[in-house]
């Protein structure tokens, strides 16, 4: 089994951080990771993307990720400036962060997940240089939209990445994006 | 002394580029255009504007730019010097814009070959006191004290006094500006533009990103260099040191603010202990001392630097 | 925003790269926060222009101060220089 | 009107930047190679050359001028030696990758440590990759009509590519023997205005070689390696189109010295090329059907004509006064490489001779050809690659 996540941000929101600490959760549960950033000119607010793949067999491939399983999108606007669909698989899960319904940020027709993850930064005051942190609680959400790592790996990943004060916001964050996730399919709204 | 209206509305910065928010440099360059006009040659070596310019096949540079080797500035501006000449080509001014980590460090020898040479061309050092492109890295600009990806406690030794080293090559021409003073800034590009030889301009540049402070104070923190006296603009022509405004009216310790609020707004010197600052305050009160004498003539000249 | 892929002929033999406004596209898109001048307070004194690290105020024929938000990074030195404080900073939301 | 001089090859390099009507020198002084800019400031400051000497501070600077003015649009010239060369390395890779025609004499001398001021080539050919063509030459006359003949290559459209003209350290650079020095006119008409692929232009003002990503980059390169392939083609017409006027062709990209009916073929560079000749004469009159071929130009390597060459031949010795660590001398490598596709491929023997200004005569040439000949015999090789007259 191998799946492999795109993640979607913007220089300075933690994208490459979030793609780590996802596979360091997956890592937790025993299966083989990888994570790694798109490397091109990153500056802070530029389109950034990072990639994790999670598989039960040892990661021999080395390039990037064509077909996604899964996008996690870490900006709500984003959508307007890059595809984040980009060959994402017919079923593939979209989990973003956004206030906005699936068909008002153009994702009609796809499985989407979305929580307001920067209300959650906003709400628990969680900022770094003024940006809101939205890397960690994503994650939450992530567990609960697929499924393909529980909540409990996800918070012992973020406390093993930040110590103190910054752990216990960071994995009160996790959990509330747990809690809150909107599923857009099969009729549940 | 240019005024702000007179400053021509052209930019040859073109908006879209990939500065940071905040980014001081980028300020600065938008000016030395305004200065220099568009018959320029810019030379670049690997430093932020290398990124800043964009990818191929675009870049936000409406000027020829000569993108080159990290040490080489000065060498290829000498070429290109040499070349315009033996063109008969007259009214192009070769300028070389590079970071600080590309002119104290590795361009130095480059640079200093073409200054002994007499190389007619304005070279600007465009500093934000470390490697910024690589992600804040410490350089021999960093100040005492600074905190950087390679220098995670401070770094321990004072800024290389790069203006002086380059006064010491009896070039015509070395001054000082800073982002946050872009008149003065302009007046000496314009001054530089009709010295035949090399001129050198070294030009503080703010870096929201690399000093870790909110991107809407970048001019706030260059005058906060200025007034406290830990940034002084001046200028040496043909070895003679003169003030500038408002550095002129700051010989006076009273006049100057505390070095410590400029430390305290920056996040680089979160971890410089009070007794790091109160190190730097006797520092600059110290050079303050010299500034003075240089400013009143005591001493006609620097120490070291007859009339040419 | 990137050229349709050209075919090797039609490029240069070297990397020659023409001046281009976007050179990184609508960099616009990058903020979190939006300057929004108050044009009965601005006294046109152009320090925004003269500040604006992107180019991104326009100082129109009045010297009056005009932002183009495709490009405008929503850094705040405008804001924050502006003698008057007739630019203030808002949120973008969604 | 032709004229004939007698001086060092050197000097004859600075005749020919000065026939070359170069425009802008930047060099730094290195033993073998400075008495080619010391002729150059003569010629400079005695207004013989219209043109500007840019006494740089270094090779690294040296290069990067030459870049400089290329960009600018003038016709650039620089020499230097081994260690000078090697600090020119991340400057030679930014001159080819910007298509700039600078023409290069490298004053060959062998690499240290230790300190060695003695010929050999493995400081130019440890810069066979960096996109530079590389001409080997085998005396005086040759290193003046191949500066001339690489300038017209360099600025022929096809290639725009920078190139070394390799001279080897005092057995030419410091040997005095006579040349001619062909008419101005002819020169100035074989050889037209500078031209360059591109130029810094405040009326087009390109940003040039900023960041190119993955979606660009190799497109960038396969043009220099096309670039390679037309100056392959070229370099032997150009050979010829020279020696219209000048009245020596050098054989283009190999120099076959009785190959015709060769059994056995022994490959050089440079000036060992030269006296192969007289051991491949003393042979023959012994009835050993042996031939030399010189390869003049190692970039691009002339493949097709090894190939051609090999075809007729049982045997082959290759001379390499280099050695490429860990493996054998780059002549052999790319001669092996040449030839692995052909179905009965001759035998091949690699010797390695006059590493750091050892003398290589050419009764030294007639004793490795002999050896070979044995191998020739019994039909086996029994060491890939030989120390010559090596220490026990």
């Amino acid at each position: 089994m191998l799946k492999e996540i795109r993640i979607h941000g913007r220089g300075g929101q933690g994208s490459v951080t979030a793609a780590e600490v996802l596979a360091h959760a997956a890592f937790i549960e025993g299966k083989c990771v990888q994570a790694f950033p798109y490397f091109g000119a990153e500056r802070r607010g530029a389109p950034v993307k990072a990639f994790t793949r999670i598989s039960t067999e040892p990661l021999l491939v080395h390039s990037q990720v064509y077909s996604p399983d899964y996008v996690i999108v870490l900006d709500p606007y984003i959508y307007k400036v890059v595809d984040i669909t980009e060959g994402l698989k017919k079923d593939g899960i979209i989990v973003i962060n956004t206030k906005r319904k699936p068909e008002e940020i153009g994702l009609k027709g796809w499985r989407v997940a979305a929580v307001d993850a920067t209300g959650i930064a906003l709400e628990l005051n969680l900022l770094v240089a003024g940006l809101p942190v939205v890397n960690t609680s994503i994650l939450g959400a992530f567990a609960k939209a697929t499924g393909e790592v529980k909540l409990t790996s996800v918070l012992k990943a973020v406390k093993e990445t930040w110590s103190g004060g910054a752990g216990e916001k960071n994995s009160r964050a996790t959990e509330l994006a747990y809690e809150r996730l909107k599923k857009w399919w099969n009729g549940e709204i | 002394m240019v005024t702000l209206k007179e400053l021509p509305r052209e930019e040859y910065l073109l908006k879209g580029h990939a500065a940071c928010a905040g980014c001081g440099p980028a300020i600065s360059l938008r000016l030395l255009f305004k200065a220099l006009g568009n018959k320029i040659i810019l030379v670049v070596p690997a430093c932020c504007t290398t990124v800043i310019q964009g990818p191929y096949p675009y870049t936000s540079s409406a000027v020829p730019l000569q993108n080159i080797l990290f040490e080489s500035t000065g060498a290829a501006a000498s070429g290109i010097v040499a070349a315009l000449r033996q063109r008969k080509i007259e009214d192009i001014t070769v300028v070389g814009w590079a970071g600080d980590g590309g002119t104290v460090d590795i361009g130095i020898q480059a640079l200093s070959g073409a200054a002994e040479r007499g190389t007619n061309f304005i070279y600007v050092c465009y500093d934000n006191e470390a490697y910024g492109n690589t992600g804040m890295q410490r350089s021999g600009a960093t100040p005492y004290g600074a905190r950087t990806t390679t220098t995670p406690s401070g770094k321990r030794e004072r800024k290389k006094d790069m203006p002086l080293i380059m006064a010491a090559h009896r070039i015509p021409y070395v001054a000082t500006a800073c982002t946050s003073y872009p008149l003065d800034f302009v007046n000496k590009l314009r001054k530089a533009k009709e010295i035949k030889g090399t001129k050198y301009l070294h030009l503080l540049t703010p870096c929201p990103t690399g000093w870790r402070y909110d991107t809407s104070k970048t001019v706030e923190m260059g005058r906060l260099a200025v007034q406290s006296g830990l940034w002084v603009l001046y200028e040496v022509e043909n070895g003679k040191f003169k003030l500038n405004p408002p550095s002129d009216r700051l010989v006076d310790k009273a006049k100057r603010k505390p070095v410590k609020e400029y430390f305290v707004s920056q996040g680089r010197f979160r971890n410089l202990a009070q007794e790091g600052m109160e190190r730097v305050q006797k520092w600059v009160d110290e050079d303050w001392d010299q500034y003075g004498k240089l400013a009143s003539n005591s001493v006609s000249d620097l120490a070291l630097y007859g009339k040419i | 925003m990137t050229a349709a892929l050209k075919r090797r002929k039609e490029m240069p033999i070297t990397p020659l790269s023409c001046p281009t406004v976007g050179s990184m596209g609508k960099t616009g898109f990058w903020r979190t926060f939006r300057p929004e001048i108050n044009h009965s307070k601005c006294t046109r004194c152009t320090l925004c222009w003269v500040y604006c690290p992107d180019a991104a105020i326009t100082r129109q024929e009045d010297d009056s101060p005009k932002i183009d938000y495709d490009y405008c990074k929503g850094c705040g030195i405008c804001a924050h220089e502006c003698p008057v404080k007739a630019i203030n900073m808002q949120r973008e939301e969604e | 009107m032709t004229q004939t001089i007698i001086d060092t090859a050197n000097h004859l390099a600075g005749y020919a930047a000065k026939a070359a009507r170069v425009k802008v020198i930047a060099a730094y002084p290195i033993t073998p190679q400075t008495t080619v800019v010391e002729k150059i400031a003569d010629f400079v400051e005695s207004g013989e050359m219209d043109a500007e000497y840019i006494r740089v501070e270094s090779e690294h600077s040296a290069m990067v001028a030459c870049i400089g003015a290329a960009a600018a649009g003038v016709r650039t010239f620089t020499a230097t030696s081994a260690h000078g060369l090697a600090l020119m390395h991340e400057a030679l890779h930014w001159a080819s990758g910007s298509r700039l025609p600078i023409v290069m004499a490298v004053v060959n001398r062998a690499m240290g440590a230790p300190w060695s001021i003695w010929p050999d080539l493995s400081d130019s050919l440890s810069q066979r990759d960096t996109g530079w063509i590389q001409f080997y030459c085998a005396d005086n006359q040759e290193v003046f009509d191949t500066i001339i003949q690489a300038y017209k290559l360099c600025e022929d459209e096809r290639v725009f590519l920078p190139a070394m003209v390799c001279l080897e350290g005092f057995i030419l650079s410091h040997t005095y023997a006579p040349a001619k020095i062909p008419d101005q006119e002819k020169i100035d008409s074989f050889l037209p205005e500078y031209k360059s692929g591109w130029i810094l232009d405040v009326n087009r003002p390109y940003s040039h070689a900023n960041l190119v990503a993955p979606e660009w980059y190799m497109e960038f390169r396969y043009m220099i390696q096309e670039a390679m392939e037309n100056a392959k083609r070229l370099i032997p017409q150009i050979d010829r189109e020279y020696g219209k006027f000048s009245g020596l062709e050098y054989g283009g990209l190999i120099e076959k010295y009785k190959c015709e009916d060769a059994d056995l073929i022994v490959f050089t560079m440079g000036t060992m090329g030269s006296d192969a000749k007289l051991a491949v004469d003393r042979l023959r009159k012994e009835g050993l059907k042996v031939g030399s071929a010189r390869v003049r130009v190692y970039r691009p390597f002339p493949i097709e004509e090894v190939v051609k060459l090999a075809g007729r031949a049982k045997m082959l010795t290759t001379i390499d006064r280099h050695i490429s660590f860990g493996m054998e001398g780059f002549l052999a490598s790319e001669i092996k490489a040449s030839l692995f596709d052909q179905k009965d491929r001759p035998l091949i023997a690699g010797f390695i001779a006059g590493l750091g200004g050892r003398d290589v005569t050419s009764e030294t040439i007639e004793r490795i050809v002999k050896k070979s000949l044995k191998c020739m015999h019994t039909g086996r090789v029994e060491k890939e690659t030989e120390w010559v007259d090596l220490r026990e």
